[in-house]
């Protein structure tokens, strides 16, 4: 029962395989993303080489990294807040409501998750193209082209229907006898105690949206409205770019994720977790 | 809403899902209802689109390259579940607990999970270069393996795609399974203890029914995202070499995007999408019904 | 009025350029240009632009890409008398956009030739000549991939860079030169129209020269997955040292690996003589235009002289839109100051071949692509066979194009 | 102001119904306990209370307001919840003084109460942590103090010591009795413990299947049940039901019990001979001796539970097994023959095919 | 074969000492009860025992076997645990016979024993279920079909009854009564529920912070604890303990309460006068009468809880609350006068300061 040294030793050597397998490649493209030493096609570095900070102040000014880095972060931030809202919204109702029709909204919202975004970019080019109802106004080539669509998404209003599903129906009617009315129940009681999911849902929200490659191809035409997945794409084409400069963009598309998710890394894991055991 | 509560309280659980309701039927039920009803025609880009009835379908279901493409998404989906969910059960075991050091590699091994399609193909792209120097080779080398061709080599090009996904996927259902652990009850390792049951026994007969819940959360969504899997493979061997990686969704996208056959590949798009909901509710159904009784 | 909408397809690098363009255009005519650009998707942009009526006035794109825009059917007629300049032009440069039915669609704007890249500094260190045959050829891979020519003691180099990836139809791209060079070709043309003609002598030689260059190793190893945008680097990190390439690649390939390293050659003669690909751009009037006489100003400023020569950027930062200019009035070698440009303009006017004027090449290029791709990833297939195979679904692709010959 | 009055109240869920046509009155400042097994619809009935159920019929009343269609806010009670419900997120200061601030009462008011009835609950301490800072029956006295802080009409306890673990359970139920000794807010009390019944409760309302089987005093429903299934389900041990014949003429008929004793019923007990019936009495009733006694029951001791400060005899007669208790202590051992003696004053039958209660004269 | 032995047993978690040098005797076919307040150590010792837990010092030997240093398989252990730790995947028949499966006995044997224990325990209709089909109590059963299967040398319990409802528990209770008198196997039984460990054990060992406090007979723990710990840990209603100083000569002194009351603790009480003491009486060792009583406590009702059954009064005396019980009916309302005698035999007193026990000549 007690571990000896060598089972410590193994377990150390097991620990750091993961890291290596896990984490080594991100190392490698920071290293090599601050190394002035050009590198190969299919070449990474360990250790930075000749450090420098040359590719990134290139991708900075020339290649004007900062105006997509702008656009991704400015729709990023707008859509997940969106999207978790109105995902929270809609699952309150799914989840704590009984009415009828309810089946057949989940069943609907649901399928949209199994549908690859690719098929139907066409008609939703078309529809990005006409006027809103109502409002009268076309969102075509605007950050709101960007960003609508992306709104109602499938995965985050289950993930915290299940959530809410789980809060104790004793807090609701606590609250109800408390006096509060629907829109309070919602903020004071089932949005504090889906903390975890809503920090979930954030996290794959904001990569879901960061990753969009597809949407900004149909909705917008002015290149000042591109996110940095498109200028990786174009610049991935581009036959004249240097390696290190390519990676030094790949590591910036890559950072603000990966901050995201540290911050937010604590609920999320929880989210995650409890999420999962419901099934 | 307090005069007459009774009343008008039908209408709460819609007004919470208006704003849903209301981007999900703009942005999703309409393009998918247009859709369906592109797949019936032969698309035309100026003037009005000819009308083909069940062609389209007809020429999916007789397209032999779509039925490679096919294949090789079975073989991706389900070396990528088993695969996937073998090792992240592995590094669960591994990584179970509270303890400050595996809670932080548990949290850096997460990266993967997190990082975009686009930049994890890059850095696919980058490891399994073909050539000597490429990083695995170069590791395979210190072993006196031959560099390898990897995605270059028909043989392999499937095998290293599937990688990837299994890569980016270890951790995300390593976290799932790591629940599932936790929520397994002590004391039946404690009878089985008791029992005799040796450490292999105990996997076996309190871990892994334990984890019955997770492997069905775990392979479900191995499935949805084997299906439909696209940007992975396009940005790493775009369904090449020779056709050996060609997925449904490269397959749908080289004829609707490269080809311009939009109504035919609305039609295919339309057959996958029906298969994959199927085996949702397919999946839901057993599961409830195991849940049941 | 409204500004003219054009759309080209060019990328970051080119956006100098074109300001300078449309800047000058615009001072002459006072006709204001809303330009876009991409690089990528180019087509499927065209095609969703056409589906929601939002299609541009002007387009500027490969030729080749014609017929599938013509299939779409958002191009105009071009009347070429009616073009002011058209007669200066190169007549092999008009053809290019000359349909099926005999009528012009475009206007050829920039045309180019592909010529061999070698590192010059290697090649001279090993002690060879320049490669004039295809065996010259594969001795120089084959010393660059086995005598360690940057001297830096591992292995590590590799001959010949092979962009041959079925995406997009790179393979039949690259592999155009060869099948000329062996004295092959893709179709024959019959009276009353083409059949595929792959399975010959002469092209199997041409695929079993660069499947003997991949299998024997000669080629860089990703070459059966690389497009240019994977064999670029390849080429300018020093990782091999022969590549085939267009005019454009002379400004980076100056900047790294280096003016001084690099030499521009013909390519090396295969058993029916010499032969390169030729391609161009072009401009098309879409049919959604109601600015004809805008658009057809913008173009003729395009292939005159002036804009030719503005195009080609000297003194720019800047990649150029016109690598070879169309008009006949305009000397590169006069105009560009490396003399490398030289040997393109040369060979264009030499030996260039452009790709058949099928009514839409592109799907062929791509069934091409797909079935030399397949016999180049296996170096013991049988490649009359796996011609044969390519020819049968060319062939099917003709009919559907109604193009096929009895 | 805080009289609770229910008028044929029914509920169904779906298809099924869970409350039939309930009557119940509650007078003002009552303390009335439903008690009742798992699924008689207990808390069914305090959820249509607090309005967070509908009625499919009937009406209730709370002071002299029709509240029927109000929604719960406007019915003033408050609820003390089995989980507490405490709002995880909020202090205990928050979490008592919620109510108050969502009916707009101003800041500087709502401290002054929640500190008062804080203070009241010695809760005064633990104002500034939050609810998982606290231990099992402080939760429970924030919940209650949640309650008493909005000053209600009406209390309502659903299940509120089920969470506890024994000895705290005891203690909270006294500080429950005090509190409303003190206060005299008229509360109902949902429960399935009869020992929380008994002692707490004022009028008590047995339940099953949705009906109400008995309403009345404790003492009244322990000593006077009018079934089987109230006899059985109050008291620890259970009463004895022992399955016995009516033999004697009617005016003073006795029943024989499965071992062939005869145990008199005295006059006026509206029996008839040859009647099946149950033979009850009560374990504390059965007066235990070690010598024959003349008309008692013959029994072998099969078990002896002894607390200390209570010993429950298990007998086995011939046919039937008979409990008794007692406080004193007294040397038994399992195996020992004993003469059991029902309390003849004590003793109830019942009809056996029906289970109701056949009343005697000599009934108290 | 069964009897258990703990020799200067201590454990510690990390830096955390939980057991301390527990020394403990066991006999053969003895039920023995552990029993103390939630985090004393029940369970990690019960673990020690079985082998689930290692020692940091000290022996273990069961039989004559030293098993300190064996895995739980070569113990001959069985044990019932708190949430019963079926295999949910297995059927009863399957849970009950994977120790003899894995112990390698055949398989028509392992039948025949199974359906042999389950015949025992009334679930051979059960065999075939899975335990997520089974109500609390047949799981329960279940779980210790299995432990009886493999008719180990001792069976080890964990709060194994701790998962039930009130009345399911009071039968199971029974039903392992009676199943220890007819095995006769040795049994070590964790429990909190002080009535559990009154009624089951036949030695009770009572733990604190991971000490033994005392062992003893039940009744022995319960008329002669050995400090205020164990008086009041054992019994409901608790016992009272009133802070008193100890009055008069050294051979026959008294003891003044709060209010001024002396009473007598009658010769070679041990106590010395002026010193601290607690005056404990159990409730049901205090007289309650309405008369006023020479001697007497002077108390005023301030509860009754009235189960129909027992009747429990708080009183409050001047400085002091005590607590009566019996199991009389009598009419008591809460704010009378009454006067409350403690039976002089049945006082036990403690020492202030340390908490022991000061015994008195007169204790019985
Ligand atoms: N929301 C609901 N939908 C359908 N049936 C319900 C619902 N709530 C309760 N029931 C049913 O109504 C009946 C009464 O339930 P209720 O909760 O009132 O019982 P209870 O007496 O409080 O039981 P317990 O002691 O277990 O809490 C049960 O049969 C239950 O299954
Ligand atoms: N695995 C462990 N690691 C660290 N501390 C532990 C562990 N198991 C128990 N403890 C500590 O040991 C002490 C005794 O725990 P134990 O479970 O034996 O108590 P118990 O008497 O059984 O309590 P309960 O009645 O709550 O079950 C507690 O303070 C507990 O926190
Ligand atoms: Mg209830
Ligand atoms: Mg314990």
């Amino acid at each position: 029962m007690k571990t000896t040294f060598p089972q410590k030793l193994a377990r150390g050597a097991v620990y750091a395989l993961l890291l290596i397998v896990f984490c080594g490649p991100f190392w490698g493209i920071l290293a090599t993303a601050f190394s002035k030493t050009t590198v190969q096609p299919g070449q990474l570095l360990i250790w930075p080489d000749q450090p420098t900070f040359d590719h990134f102040i290139y991708a900075w000014t020339e290649v004007k990294a900062w105006i997509y880095l702008f656009n991704s972060l400015l729709v990023v931030a707008i859509g997940t807040v969106l999207q978790t809202t109105v995902s929270a919204l809609a699952a309150y109702a799914l989840a704590r409501k009984k009415f009828r029709g309810a089946a057949f909204i989940s069943l609907a919202i649901l399928s949209t998750m199994m549908l690859p975004d690719e098929v139907i970019s066409i008609p939703l080019y078309l529809i990005l193209h006409q006027k809103l109802p109502l409002l009268g106004v076309s969102i075509y080539n605007s950050y709101a082209a960007l960003i609508l669509p992306l709104v109602g998404w499938a995965f985050s209003v289950f993930l915290l229907t299940e959530f809410m599903k789980a809060v104790p129906r004793d807090l609701e009617d606590a609250a109800r006898v408390d006096g509060a009315n629907e829109i309070q129940i919602f903020l004071k009681v089932i949005v504090p105690l889906v903390k975890p999911a809503l920090g979930t849902t954030t996290i794959f929200g904001f990569l879901m949206i960061w990753d969009q490659y597809l949407l900004p191809l149909i909705a917008v035409d002015d290149r000042s409205l591109y996110t940095i997945p498109v200028v990786l794409r174009s610049l991935r084409v581009d036959e004249i770019m240097q390696q290190n400069i390519f990676i030094a963009v790949t590591v910036i598309a890559t950072v603000p994720c990966i901050v995201v998710y540290l911050l937010l890394q604590k609920q999320f894991n929880r989210g995650l977790m409890s999420g999962a055991v419901k099934g | 809403m307090s005069i007459e509560p009774k009343r008008w309280r039908w209408t709460i659980p819609w007004l919470f899902l208006a704003p849903a309701l209301i981007f999900f039927t703009w942005f999703k039920f309409v393009p998918i209802l247009k859709g369906l009803i592109m797949s019936f025609y032969q698309v035309k880009f100026i003037g009005a689109d000819r009308w083909v009835g069940l062609a389209n379908f007809e020429r999916a279901l007789t397209d032999s390259a779509l039925g490679a493409a096919a294949l090789n998404t079975l073989i991706y989906v389900f070396s990528t579940t088993i695969a996937g969910g073998l090792l992240a059960f592995a590094v669960a075991l591994i990584l179970e607990g509270q303890a400050l050091h595996i809670r932080i590699i548990r949290t850096a091994i997460f990266f993967p999970a997190v990082t975009s399609v686009a930049v994890l193909a890059e850095v696919w792209r980058i490891l399994f270069y073909p050539a000597q120097t490429g990083v695995v080779n170069s590791i395979l080398g210190l072993f006196g393996a031959d560099p390898q061709g990897f995605m270059s080599d028909p043989n392999q090009a499937l095998f290293v795609v599937i990688l990837l996904q299994v890569w980016k996927n270890i951790p995300y259902s390593m976290v799932i399974f790591i629940a599932g652990l936790a929520g397994i009850n002590r004391e039946l390792y404690d009878a089985a203890d008791v029992d005799g049951a040796s450490p292999l026994r105990k996997l076996w007969h309190v871990t892994i029914p334990g984890l019955v819940p997770a492997f069905s959360v775990v392979i479900m969504l191995s499935f949805i995202r084997g299906f439909r899997v696209f940007t992975e493979i396009y940005t790493t061997t775009g369904g090449g070499p020779a056709g050996s990686t060609e997925v449904i969704m490269t397959s749908i996208f080289k004829t609707g995007f490269e080809r311009l056959d939009y109504g035919y590949a609305a039609a295919v798009s339309f057959m996958l999408f029906t298969f994959t909901v199927g085996l949702t509710v397919a999946h839901v159904a057993i599961k409830n019904r195991f849940s049941r009784t | 009025s409204d500004p003219l909408k054009v759309w080209m397809r060019y990328g970051d690098n080119e956006k100098n350029v074109l300001d300078q363009i449309t800047k000058d255009f615009t001072a002459k005519t006072g006709v204001e240009i809303d330009l876009f650009l991409a690089n990528t998707d180019f087509e499927t942009r065209l095609a969703r632009a056409a589906v929601g009526g939002s299609l541009p006035d002007v387009v500027v794109n490969d030729a080749t890409a014609m017929g599938q825009m013509l299939d779409m059917g958002i191009l105009k007629e071009v009347d070429r008398s009616a073009v002011q300049g058209g007669d200066q032009l190169y007549d092999v440069a008009w053809q290019s956009v000359q349909a099926q039915d005999g009528k012009f669609y475009g206007v050829p704007t920039s045309a180019q030739a592909f010529a061999v890249f070698i590192r010059k500094d290697w090649r001279e260190k090993l002690g060879y000549d320049v490669p004039k045959t295809w065996d010259e050829l594969a001795e120089l891979a084959k010393a660059f991939t086995e005598k360690d020519p940057d001297g830096n003691g591992k292995a590590d180099t590799y001959g010949y860079v092979m962009p041959v990836s079925a995406t997009r139809g790179y393979a039949s791209w690259f592999l155009s030169d060869l099948i000329w060079q062996a004295g092959g070709d893709f179709l024959a043309k019959k009276d009353n129209g083409y059949t595929s003609s792959l399975a010959t002598p002469e092209v199997e030689k041409a695929v079993s020269f660069a499947r003997d260059m991949i299998c024997n190793g000669y080629a860089q190893p990703s070459a059966i997955t690389a497009t240019t945008g994977d064999a670029t680097p390849v080429f300018s990190s020093g990782q091999a040292g022969i590549y085939r390439s267009g005019p454009y690649h002379l400004a980076p390939f100056s900047k790294e690996p280096g003016r001084d390293k690099i030499e521009v050659i013909a390519p090396p003669a295969g058993p029916a003589g010499q032969a390169e690909l030729a391609e161009g751009e072009a401009a098309f009037i879409t049919v959604s235009s109601t600015q004809d006489d805008a658009a057809r100003q913008f173009i003729e400023y395009l292939i005159s002289a002036e804009g030719q020569q503005t195009g080609m950027a000297v003194g720019i930062d800047s990649s150029p839109i016109v690598r070879l200019p169309v008009n006949k009035t305009v000397n590169v070698a006069e105009i560009q100051p490396d003399k490398a440009w030289a040997t393109y303009a040369d060979l264009y006017g030499k030996s260039g071949h452009y790709f058949p004027r099928v009514p839409n090449w592109k799907p062929i290029r791509q069934l091409t692509a797909d079935g030399f791709n397949k016999i180049l990833s296996d170096c013991s297939s049988d490649i009359a066979a796996g011609l044969a195979a390519t020819d049968e679904t060319v062939n099917v692709e003709l009919a559907n194009q109604g193009v096929k010959a009895d | 102001m805080g009289s609770v009055s229910l008028k044929n109240v029914s509920k169904s869920f779906g298809a099924v119904k869970v409350i039939h046509d309930v009557s119940l009155e509650i007078e003002e400042g009552e303390f009335c306990v439903l008690i009742g097994p798992s699924g008689s619809g207990k808390s069914t009935l305090l959820r249509i209370i607090a309005g967070l159920e509908d009625v499919s019929a009937g009406n209730i009343s709370i002071g002299d307001r029709q509240v029927t269609d109000l929604p719960p806010k406007h019915r003033d009670i408050a609820m003390v919840f089995q989980t507490y419900a405490l709002y995880p997120q909020m202090t205990v200061r928050e979490n008592m003084g919620f109510a108050l601030k969502l009916a707009g009462m101003p800041k500087a008011e709502i401290n002054a109460k929640v500190t008062d009835v804080a203070r009241m609950l010695e809760l005064d301490q633990l104002l500034e942590r939050l609810p998982k800072e606290l231990s099992g029956g402080q939760r429970q006295r924030v919940s209650m103090g949640r309650a008493i802080v909005r000053n209600p009409s009406v209390f309502l306890f659903d299940e509120p010591l089920s969470n506890l673990d024994a000895k705290l359970r005891v203690q909270v139920r006294g500080e429950i009795a005090d509190l409303h000794r003190r206060l005299q807010t008229t509360s109902v009390y949902v429960t399935h413990d009869q020992v929380e019944a008994m002692t707490l409760g004022q009028k008590i309302v047995v339940l099953k299947d949705g009906r109400v089987e008995q309403v009345g005093r404790p003492l009244e429903l322990y000593d006077d049940p009018v079934n089987t299934f109230v006899a059985s389900f109050l008291g620890t041990p259970s009463i004895n039901l022992i399955e016995a014949d009516v033999t004697g003429a009617s005016d003073a008929c006795a029943a024989r019990l499965p071992d062939g004793t005869e145990v008199k019923l005295g006059k006026n007990n509206g029996c008839m001979p040859g009647q099946k019936i149950f033979f009850g009495i009560r374990p504390e009733h059965a007066r235990l001796s070690l010598e024959d006694q003349p008309g008692a029951i013959r029994a072998r001791i099969h078990a002896v539970e002894n607390t200390g400060s209570d010993m429950v005899i298990l007998n086995e007669a011939e046919g039937f097994r008979i409990t008794a208790a007692f406080k004193e202590q007294r040397a038994l051992e399992p195996g020992a023959s004993v003469s059991i003696l029902p309390d003849p004053a004590k003793i109830r039958i019942f009809d056996a095919a029906t289970g109701k209660r056949i009343r005697r004269g000599e009934d108290a």
